[in-house]
C-alpha cells in the first residue's frame, strides 16, 4: 500500500507544518458546530415546551340545557364530523355546580343556598395536538357556536392568541437567526478551507509539475477535511452538552419542570450532525482543491 | 568552432524512430494581449542528447521548456514528447510522463519552509521509490554538489546559489529519461558551476536526455553538442560544436 | 499633502487589487454585526416585553374583615416599611361583590339571592417594578401574609413563576448565544484581517525595506479597517432594519400590540454599534500590522 | 591583473572622514544553530567608490549585504553607513537612511501583482517624488535596459532575465546614495550585462557609491576598482584592479 503509505506521511506532516491554520480550521468548524447544534437543539425544545403548553388548550361549549344521552351522541358525531378531536366530555349543570364548589375550597359554604343548576351545562372539547393553528382554533371555535343549543363557546381567546403569536415569533427568531448563523458558518468554514489550501498552493502545483496523481494530491486533504469536521463536530457537541448540562443544573426549579422538559439530541441526531460536518468539510476540501488540478 | 546552420530543417534527424525523444513541429505560443513569445519552432532532440539553448534575456527558451514539460500548452502546433502527444495527454498518463521528466526550474520552485533533504525528495516520493532508497540518493546529491552539511537546513534560509544546486539536485533524484534544465548556473562561481555540469554530465552518460537553457558560454562551448539559439522567439541557428 | 495623496493612492491601489479579500471581510464585519445587533435587539425588546408582562402583577392580601380607614392607614404605613410600592388600593367586601356581579355579566342575575357581604375584603398590592425579582416578590407575599387580620396572600404564584423562569431562561439562552455569536465573529473579524494582511506581507516588508515610514505603510490599512468597519456595520444594520420591519409587518396581530411594541435601536444605540465596529476594525488593522512593522 | 593584498588592514581608509561610505568593523553573524556566515569581517567602502564583492557560492555575499541595508543585524561588530551607525537607528531616521540605498536583491523581491511601471516607480514615491518626474523616470530607465515594451506588463509574467533588470531599475530610480546590487547579471546574456553595467557606471559617475556582489568575472576584471574576495565568511582578498 505505497499509496496510502504517502497520504498518511504527507497528512502528517501538513498536520506538522501547518498547525496554526488547521487549528484554526479546526476551532470554526466547531464554533460553526455548537452554533448550529445550540439553536437546533433550542428549536427541537421549543417545539416541545409549545407541545406540553398547549396540552391545556380546551374549547368550552356552554350549552343552554343538559343533553340527553341521544343529544350527547348527536352533537359528538357532528363535532367529530367537522374535526378530528383528541376528547369530547359533557358536563352537567351538576357536574359544573361540584366543580365550582370543589374550586372555591373552604368559601364553598357561600353556595349552600344555590339551587344546583344555576351553572350552565357544558362540553369540553380537546382538539387533536396536529390541528392546532390560531386560526384553525378560531374556525372550529365558530363551527361550535352554530351547534344546536350552544349558547357561547370559550377557550381563553386571548390566552391562545397570545400564546400562538409568541411561540410563532419565537420560532420565526429561532429560525432566522439559525438560517443566519448557518449561512455564516458554512461561508466561514469554506472560507478557511479555502485560504489554507490557497497558503498552499506552491506545495500543489510542485506537486503536480513533479508528476503526483491527482489522488496523491488531494487525498491527503480530504482526509484533513475529513479529520476536521470530525473533530470539529466532537468537540462543537460536547461544548453543547456541557452547556446544556449547566443550564438543565440551573432551571431544575419547580416551575418549569413541567414546561419544559429539556431533553439533549438522541444519538440519531448527534451522528447526522457528525456525518454532516464531515460531509461539509470533506466537500469543501474537495471542491477549493479541485481548482488547483484543474489548472 | 561551431558550425552555423541558420533556419535548418530538422525533419531529417526525425528520420530516426524510436529515437526521438523531443519533437516540435510549427509551435508557436502567443500570450495575451500580443507577445509573441515563440513563433513556428520545429527541431527536434535525440534520446541520450545533450542540447543546449541559447538566446538572449526574453527570447523565449523558458516558454520553449515549459510547453516541452506542459506547464503551458502552445498556442499552435505539435509537440511530441518520448511518443506522447504531450498536449493530448491527461491525468494519471501525464502524471506518469511527467515523473519521467526531471525540470531544474528557473526560478527554483523550491518550497521555502521544507528541509533541503524533503525537497529532493518529492519527486522520488511521488513515484513511491522506497524511503531507504530515497535517503541515500539525496545524500548521494547532496555530496556531490558540496551541500552535505545542508541536509536539514531550510531550504528558505539557504543562499541563492544554494537553492539553485538543491533545484538541480531534485531534478535529477528521480533519474529521469528527459532533464531539463533552465539556467541552471546563473548564481554560481566557476568552480561550483564545474561539479554542476560534472553531475549533469553523468546522467547524459547514464541515458538521460538534457536541455540545458543558458546564458553561460563557458558551459555550452566545450563538448560536442548540439547549440539551438532562439531570437525573439525564433530559431536563429541550430549547429553542432565541433570539439 | 504629498502624505495624504500617497495613503489614498495606496488605498485606492490596494482596494482595486484585493477587493476579492476586501470583500470578504467586509462580508463577515456586515454578518458579524447584523448578528450582533440581531441579538442585541432581541434582547432589548425581551427586556421590555418583560417589563410589560408584569405590568399586571399584583399581591392581592385577603382580609378577614373590612378594615377601617384608620386601619388603611396603619396597613398601608406598614407596608410601605418592607418595601416600596408602586400602588396600594383596599377592596371592601361591597367592591369585590360588585367586581364579581361585573365579571359574570349576563350571569350576574344568579347573584341576586346573595349576601352583598360574601366575598372577603382584600388590598391590592403593585410592587415597584425595580423590585420583582422572583425571590422578592416571595418574600413580600411572606411578609403580606403576617400583617394583622390577613387571611391569605394571592399573586398567581404558578404563573409569576412561570413567568420569571421563563424570562431567565430566555434571557440566559439569549446571553449565552450572544456571547458565543460575538466571540465567533470578533475572532473571524480578526482572523479575516490577519489573513488578509498576511497575504500582502511582501508588500509591507518592501515598502519597509524601501524606506517608507511606519505611517506610510500603516496608514492606508488603517484607512482601509476604518472603512470596512463602517461600510460592514452600516450594511449589517440595514439589513437587520429591513428583516426588523418584516417581522413587524408580520406581528400586528392584536394579540401581541401590548405585549410585544416592538422597537427598533435609538440613534444611540445605532451611533454606538457603528463607533464599535469601525473601532474593532480599525484596532485589528493596526494589532495585525503592527506585527510586520516590528519585523 | 590585480594586486593582491591578503586580509589587509582597513583601517588606513578610514582616516579619511566624511568620506567613508560603509564601514564595518569587526562584524560577525551567526545564524541557529551554528553557521557562522561572516566572522571578523572589516573594510571601508569610500563614498563615490564602485566596489565588488566576490566569492563562492555561500561564501557570505549576501549576508554582507543584507547586515549593510539592515535588513539583518550582527551578531557582533559594527556597522556605520553614511556616519551613522545602522544598527541603532530606528523608525523615521532609519526610513530617511533606507530611501537613499536602493537594493537589487538577489531574490528580486519584486511584487508580481503589479506592472513594471508600478515596481519601479515605489521606491520613488515612498519619498514623495512627483507622479510627473516618476513617470519621466520610469520610462527613462525602461529604455536604457531595453524593457520599453514591457511598461505595463506585470511583473510575474516576465521573464527572468527581465525580472532581474526591473529589480535592478529599481534600485537605482530614486537616485540614491548608495547602491547595494546582489548578482544583477545571473540570468543575462553578455549584451544585456553590457547595457547594466552601462547603467550602473552612470550612477556611479553621478556620485553614487555602489557594492556589487557577483560571479560573473566580465564585469568585476575590467576597469579600475577594488575587489574583496569573500571565502567562507572571511575575508580572503581585498585587491584593487590595476587596469
Ligand atoms: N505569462 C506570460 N505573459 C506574458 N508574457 C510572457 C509570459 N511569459 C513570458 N512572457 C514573455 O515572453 C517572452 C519570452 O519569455 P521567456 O521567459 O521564455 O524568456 P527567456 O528566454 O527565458 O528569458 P530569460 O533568459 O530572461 O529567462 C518575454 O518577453 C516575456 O516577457
Ligand atoms: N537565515 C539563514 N539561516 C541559516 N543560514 C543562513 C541564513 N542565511 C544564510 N545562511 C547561510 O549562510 C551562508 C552564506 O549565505 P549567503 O546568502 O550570504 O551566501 P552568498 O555568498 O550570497 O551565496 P550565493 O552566491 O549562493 O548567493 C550560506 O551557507 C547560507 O546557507
Ligand atoms: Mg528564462
Ligand atoms: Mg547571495
Amino acid at each position: 500500500m505505497n499509496f496510502w503509505f504517502a497520504v498518511f506521511r504527507q497528512a502528517g506532516r501538513n498536520l506538522r507544518q501547518t498547525w496554526t491554520s488547521q487549528f484554526m480550521t479546526f476551532l470554526t468548524v466547531s464554533l460553526s458546530v455548537l452554533i448550529f447544534a445550540f439553536f437546533y437543539l433550542i428549536y427541537t425544545n421549543m417545539i416541545g415546551a409549545g407541545d406540553r403548553l398547549s396540552d391545556d388548550l380546551r374549547l368550552i361549549v356552554y350549552l343552554e340545557d343538559d343533553p340527553g344521552p341521544e343529544m350527547q351522541e348527536q352533537l359528538r358525531r357532528k363535532i367529530n364530523n367537522f374535526d378530528k378531536t383528541e376528547s369530547i366530555q359533557f358536563i352537567s349543570k351538576s357536574d359544573a355546580y361540584e366543580r365550582f364548589a370543589e374550586q372555591l375550597g373552604e368559601d364553598s359554604d357561600v353556595l349552600t343556598d344555590m339551587p344546583r343548576d344555576f351553572l350552565p351545562a357544558s362540553i369540553e372539547v380537546v382538539p387533536l395536538k396536529s390541528l392546532r393553528g390560531y386560526n384553525q382554533i378560531k374556525l372550529f371555535s365558530e363551527y361550535l357556536a352554530t351547534l344546536p343549543g350552544s349558547e357561547k363557546v370559550q377557550y381563553g381567546q386571548e390566552w391562545v392568541e397570545r400564546f400562538y403569536y409568541f411561540t410563532r415569533l419565537i420560532t420565526i427568531v429561532v429560525l432566522l437567526s439559525g438560517t443566519l448563523l448557518i449561512l455564516t458558518a458554512t461561508f466561514m468554514v469554506a472560507y478557511t478551507i479555502r485560504l489554507t489550501i490557497m497558503g498552499r498552493h506552491e506545495e500543489l502545483e510542485l506537486l503536480k509539475l513533479v508528476g503526483a496523481t491527482n489522488n496523491y494530491i488531494r487525498t491527503p486533504f480530504l482526509l484533513e477535511g475529513t479529520l476536521q469536521g470530525l473533530m470539529g463536530s466532537i468537540i462543537g457537541l460536547s461544548a453543547l452538552y456541557i452547556l446544556f448540562q449547566w443550564i438543565s443544573l440551573h432551571f431544575t426549579g419547580p416551575g418549569l419542570i413541567n414546561l419544559f422538559h429539556f431533553t439533549f439530541f438522541p444519538p440519531m441526531v448527534i451522528v447526522s450532525i457528525i456525518l454532516g460536518s464531515i460531509g461539509l468539510c470533506t466537500i469543501g476540501s474537495f471542491t477549493s482543491i479541485q481548482k488547483f488540478l484543474k489548472i | 568552432m561551431p558550425k552555423i546552420v541558420q533556419n535548418q530543417d530538422p525533419i531529417e534527424t526525425k528520420d530516426i524512430p524510436g529515437n526521438t525523444m523531443i519533437e516540435m513541429i510549427k509551435v508557436s505560443r502567443t500570450y495575451a494581449p500580443d507577445i509573441k513569445a515563440l513563433s513556428d519552432i520545429s527541431f527536434t532532440v535525440d534520446t541520450g542528447e545533450l542540447f543546449f539553448l541559447i538566446g538572449r534575456s526574453g527570447a523565449g527558451k523558458t516558454t520553449l521548456l515549459k510547453l516541452i514539460c506542459n506547464m503551458d500548452t502552445p498556442s499552435k502546433g505539435l509537440i511530441e514528447v518520448a511518443g506522447h502527444n504531450i498536449n493530448n495527454l491527461k491525468g494519471k498518463k501525464l502524471a506518469h510522463l511527467r515523473q519521467k521528466i526531471g525540470v531544474a526550474y528557473q526560478d527554483f520552485k523550491l518550497l521555502s519552509d521544507r528541509t533541503v533533504a524533503e525537497n529532493i525528495a518529492i519527486s522520488m516520493e511521488v513515484s513511491y521509490k522506497k524511503p531507504r532508497a530515497i535517503r541515500q540518493r539525496v545524500r548521494d546529491l547532496l555530496e556531490q554538489l558540496q551541500l552535505t552539511d545542508k541536509h536539514d537546513a531550510l531550504t528558505g534560509d539557504l543562499s541563492r546559489g544554494e537553492q539553485q544546486r538543491i533545484a538541480l539536485a531534485r531534478s535529477v533524484a528521480n533519474s529521469p529519461r528527459l532533464i531539463l534544465v533552465d539556467e541552471p548556473t546563473g548564481n554560481l562561481d566557476a568552480a561550483t558551476t564545474e561539479r554542476v555540469m560534472d553531475l549533469l554530465t553523468r546522467c547524459n552518460k547514464a541515458g538521460a536526455t538534457i536541455v540545458i537553457a543558458t546564458h553561460d558560454a563557458s558551459i555550452y562551448q566545450k563538448g560536442n553538442h548540439r547549440v539551438m539559439e532562439l531570437r525573439n522567439g525564433k530559431i536563429h541557428s541550430l549547429s553542432r560544436n565541433s570539439r
